[in-house]
């Protein structure tokens, strides 16, 4: 067991899917040389050489495009979006291309490639470079979508992405790239597509988290168990698509009360699916309103320091929405 | 290309093309032309609910798809590419069945419209609706051939509408960068849909791009196959030799309108269309061969009876195939059975590189 | 008042708007000589000139950002996406620059523009030319929805439209451009943005829709009273973003019972923000699970007739999810 | 444009420009680099979270953007445009107060990064980060002129590696259809954060590409000012003249790490980087204006401290003006107060349209 940061462990995992598969390669911008802009591929130009670790031109249109051609030719591409905010010019590939290949091909051309994506504020990033654009790839039927929250699951869903027969998004909390160190387990672990992760056990209420918000929701957890006694349920979701339904209603059948918190805005966000689905399956088990927490309805992240701050979710916001559930 | 001047060889000699070579290349056309043909009787016969036409583009298809070797090269083809489908290999009946939407249509299941051909088996990637979204996955495949050092080539076909969509330029770009092997093929017949050249294509060549993105762009007469031939060739060539990408510009007439849901005559004016007659490829083609003593009425009656006979074999067997089962209607939106992987092209692609 | 389809009751709204106001134009492609593909624009070319109904080139990006130009011009441009299908090369104008600009110029810039759309299936369009991705642009803060359902309402909508300061998404069926005549009120009639209508009266469950699903669930309406003599109230939203939450909550204050329908498949779909609304905020008055009715989970409407008459809702389908809610 | 032989009457006067006219320049460089510097400062003083920085782009900013008209051309920046923006009218206390994002700043009252400026009353569209969108709204401003008939004439900025995003290769083929009153400055500083041009730009000329349009694309020296001057201006008089776009390339050296975040030693050998100085535009400038007896040490103190003087009471300004308020956050998302509409750039333009 190594203790690794969760920018090392994604870093590894790479590496050794790399190693283990030659047909796996990078690329995107400033992946090479520079090892990309948050470090992710440090090294890995140096060990696998100028095509297999490839700084592509500024066209994110073209990294998504020409590794949706590679895959068909056999290669299992990881492509890097630089920043979540930026994958805008390769929606056009994702959603018409990548994401139906397999469907309108009837099962004949499948595109197993993963795309990398920082996502998240909380870094002075403003709106260009904070956003959580999850819910435009949880509505894309045809992708799945991952979202760890822990260095052991960044790299064994990384794996898992990499081994996929399907396109995977990979939504990395840039937040949470150095945030803490914890252990991974050494070697070809793979944590399954499909699978949430009860980070914590409790009774009085469920909290339905991915990403950063996991670390978050446990602060939270804490906070109300000492101050209010409140023992609540922190379940990771890990995979947004497919999502884990038993994992989800299996926790809401225990606790009877669901807050969905993400840090997206609410009104569209990915939230209302995890929400609706809960209230038209667990009607019966609802013990009080599903709720969410979500970020305010503003197009981004502004940049400014309390602007920000009032932007962002935080432990405090949950143990506030938590408080007044348990209530209920 | 066109101007070429004629030796006392014939010119397709010059180009080390036999006679059988020419006439096979004509046959190619004729049978694209017959095939499309049919589709159109069959949307009148209410069999198909919507057609989109080849028909005018066949010399340049053909001709610049010659070269291409079945099998180890990949195509990434528009709406209108029956002829360099056929050309590559794909079966008649294919063509039909994706049209008549089977359901066991290699192409698509009877998922995707008419026109919307392709097959792992055939490395013809499927065709979608959104245009220009193959141009990069053509240079994705050869980037995947550069990436493990095979040599095979991608070729890719589109409009000069679609050639100003910025993934386009984004795709010639990284062609262009590292040289990858990879011809791009803009079949300009001077309208998309009702919007003619000069108020779709800034400067009027798409050819004269290619120089911004660092390797040759050339235009050629859509009605001169062997010169599209040529063109073809020397592309394929150059990227076999490590060169990089080609875009070849076939100068092609719209014989018909944009699709059956069109009325061209709402927009385009009489006389041109009546013009396009004495262009379409096949007739001019037809007159080379003959002048240059390759093909008699007697070799033509001949192959046009036989294409006749071939379209109808494909076609009845097309039509007697099964349609889809609704029951399968939620399949393969994932791997979500062993089958996928193995009929994946990525799996089968594995195999041969 | 005249008896129009709603293709004909758009024309006539954009015209009159163009007669209103220079400064609006109409661009895409084929909108000029031809007038569409559809024949939404036909005659305004002749009647406006080439630069005001303008045939632009095949790209959709530049055809946002042009109109995002000509807006902080001083211009109201009424864009066309030949279909919503195609709109994703324009995703990165539309999300990363039109929805934007004024929260990010705290106000100083606004783009009074329209994108109108056809979606939707049920015409042989297949996985390309059948797509209801509203909920792409309904997961958008910045932007505004709508979605008419009747000749009068796509009229004064679209009059609403080309004359709010702030971007709006409008959605129009193509399966209903020539469905049916109605009634349209003659001149300056707007329909206001962010106002649903209760399109029928019912005291005993509530049946959220729009566009085309309004047609469908008015007809499940009467089979129900008919056959089961349950009075079901049709509330057509008409506009998506921002939503009328008050006609929402109140109906289903008065019902009990919540059914939303949509086209689209419903797993992140824009139904799910419904559904988590109401089960949220409505959560003491529910009789019975928020239901969601929506199109299956693939990628995109399929071609082939047997299929996609499986893909597509219908009043039938309406009815039997009625009925199971009705009784529960 | 670079090499244009001296004359005996000094250069500047041959294209026009006074002796106080070519110091104005001078001085609007000097300007805009102890702005970019006193941003440094603050930003290693804690005041500013990221810098991004014009350094070495300056001469190719002012010289191109001078002949541009206050009020009735329209101005599409990007991240390093600060000279420019300084050229076109925007206030040095603006440019910091941006930086500094405070409540009441015309940019964006705080809500963007550094580097993100612009504002209604300067005609200066609002930066964002997605680098090329902005080309497409310059083309959008054209578009608006010409339909309107209007004498108003667009320029935008971006960088070489932003040549290559599709929306790019958009605009440029709309503006060539309808030779729309636009001009395309691409500062070319040889690398994308820290992508060379090589691995960047297929063909290394961006203005290679605009032939490909139907426009002329010419590359100049972003040192010899004069030189930008010229291209701007014939740019200008084209556009004007309703010829259509023009592209430019300007060459400049980027003296300076991508941003605050980056260090360019990674990837950007210590000869290069050393070398940078001798190539900053504002000493090339300098010397010319030394070698023409326009500049002296005493005109180039004043100056100096002149400028130095005006930051230094543009930032006191600055710094002491609000941070923003946060119960405002949720504001201007819709034009959700009357202000909206009369404070819009789109209300404005109407009224002088
Ligand atoms: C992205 C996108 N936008 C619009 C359309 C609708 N459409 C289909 S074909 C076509 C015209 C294509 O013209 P061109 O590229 O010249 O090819 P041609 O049909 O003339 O062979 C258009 C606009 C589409 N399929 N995809
Ligand atoms: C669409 C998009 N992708 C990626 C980025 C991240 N990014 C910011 S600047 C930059 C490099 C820009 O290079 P260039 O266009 O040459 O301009 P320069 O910074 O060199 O002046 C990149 C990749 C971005 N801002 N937008
Ligand atoms: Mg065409
Ligand atoms: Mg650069």
């Amino acid at each position: 067991m190594a203790e690794l940061n969760i920018l090392e462990a994604i870093r590894l995992g790479m590496d050794e899917e790399m190693e283990r598969d030659p047909n796996v390669m990078i690329l995107g911008e400033d992946v090479g040389k520079k090892g990309g802009v948050f470090g992710a591929t440090e090294g890995l130009w140096a060990k696998y050489g100028d095509k297999r670790v490839l700084d592509t031109p500024l066209s994110e249109g073209m990294i998504a495009g020409a590794a949706a051609g590679a895959a068909l030719y056999g290669l299992r591409p990881i492509a890097e979006m630089q920043f979540a905010d930026f994958v805008y010019p390769a929606f056009n590939q994702i959603v018409s291309e990548i994401s139906r290949m397999r469907y309108r091909s009837n099962g004949t051309f499948g595109l197993p490639m993963v795309i990398r994506m920082p996502y998240g504020g909380g870094v002075h990033g403003a709106l260009y470079h904070s956003q959580s654009n999850e819910a435009y790839f949880t509505a894309t039927v045809g992708l799945k979508v991952v979202a760890p929250g822990t260095p052991a699951d960044a790299k064994g869903l990384l794996k898992a992405a990499v081994r996929d027969p399907d396109p995977v998004m990979f939504f990395e909390h840039k937040k949470t790239y150095r945030l803490f160190k914890a252990e991974v387990p050494d070697g070809d672990t793979v944590v399954p597509i499909g699978k949430a992760d009860v980070a914590r056990e409790g009774n009085d209420l469920s909290i339905f988290c991915y990403g950063y918000m996991r670390t978050c929701a446990l602060e939270a957890a804490e906070t109300l168990a000492r101050e209010d006694g409140v023992e609540a349920e922190v379940v990771d979701l890990r995979t947004l698509r497919p999502l884990d339904r038993d994992a989800i209603l299996t926790s809401v059948a225990k606790t009877g009360k669901a807050l969905v918190v993400h840090e997206a805005n609410r009104f569209g966000g990915f939230g209302g699916e995890i929400a609706a689905m809960i209230a038209e399956e667990a009607f019966e088990s609802l013990d009080g309103p599903v709720t969410r927490l979500a970020g305010p309805e503003v197009p981004a992240v502004p940049y400014q320091h309390d602007l920000e701050e009032w932007f962002m979710l935080s432990p405090a916001k949950i143990v506030e929405a938590a408080r007044k559930l348990a209530a209920y | 290309m066109s101007n070429s001047k004629t030796a006392t060889k014939p010119r397709h000699a010059d180009l080390g093309l036999s006679d059988d070579d020419v006439l096979a290349m004509y046959r190619e056309m004729l049978l694209a032309r017959a095939v499309d043909e049919r589709m159109w009787l069959m949307q009148r016969a209410g069999k198909i609910a919507f057609i989109i036409s080849g028909q005018g583009h066949e010399g340049a298809q053909v001709g610049i798809t010659w070269p291409m070797r079945r099998g180890q090269d990949w195509m990434a083809p528009f709406y209108r590419s029956i002829a360099a489908a056929l050309t590559f290999g794909m079966s008649i009946e294919d063509i039909i069945t994706a049209h008549l939407a089977k359901g066991d249509d290699v192409s698509s299941g009877g998922r995707q419209m008419p026109g919307h051909y392709g097959g792992a088996p055939y490395n013809i990637v499927s065709v979608s609706s959104p245009v220009g979204t193959q141009v990069l996955h053509a240079v994705g495949l050869a980037m995947g051939a550069w990436v493990r050092g095979d040599d095979s080539v991608a070729i890719t076909y589109f409009g000069e509408g679609t050639a100003n969509q910025g993934e386009v330029h984004e795709a010639m770009n990284f062609a262009g960068v590292h040289k990858l092997p990879v011809i791009f093929v803009c079949e300009n017949n001077g309208y998309a849909i009702s919007v003619p050249l000069a108020k779709q294509v800034g400067g009027m060549s798409v050819a004269a791009r290619a120089h911004g993105y660092g390797f040759p762009g050339i235009t050629v007469d859509g009605g001169d196959v062997l010169g599209c031939y040529a063109a073809g060739r020397e592309a394929h060539e150059r990227a076999r030799r490590g060169e990089g990408p080609t875009l070849i510009e076939a100068r092609v007439v719209r014989m018909t309108s944009h699709s059956s849901d069109d009325d061209q005559r709402r927009y385009r004016d009489p006389e041109e269309v009546a013009a396009l007659k004495e262009q379409d490829p096949l007739l001019v083609f037809g007159r080379q061969l003959r002048a240059s003593d390759v093909l008699t009425d007697e070799i033509d009656e001949r192959l046009r009876s036989e294409v006749k006979a071939e379209i109808n074999d494909a076609s009845k067997r097309a039509e007697a195939r099964p349609d889809p089962d609704v029951t399968t209607a939620e399949q393969w939106v994932y791997a979500d059975s062993p089958e996928a992987a193995a009929g994946s092209a990525a799996a089968a692609a594995s195999e041969q590189g």
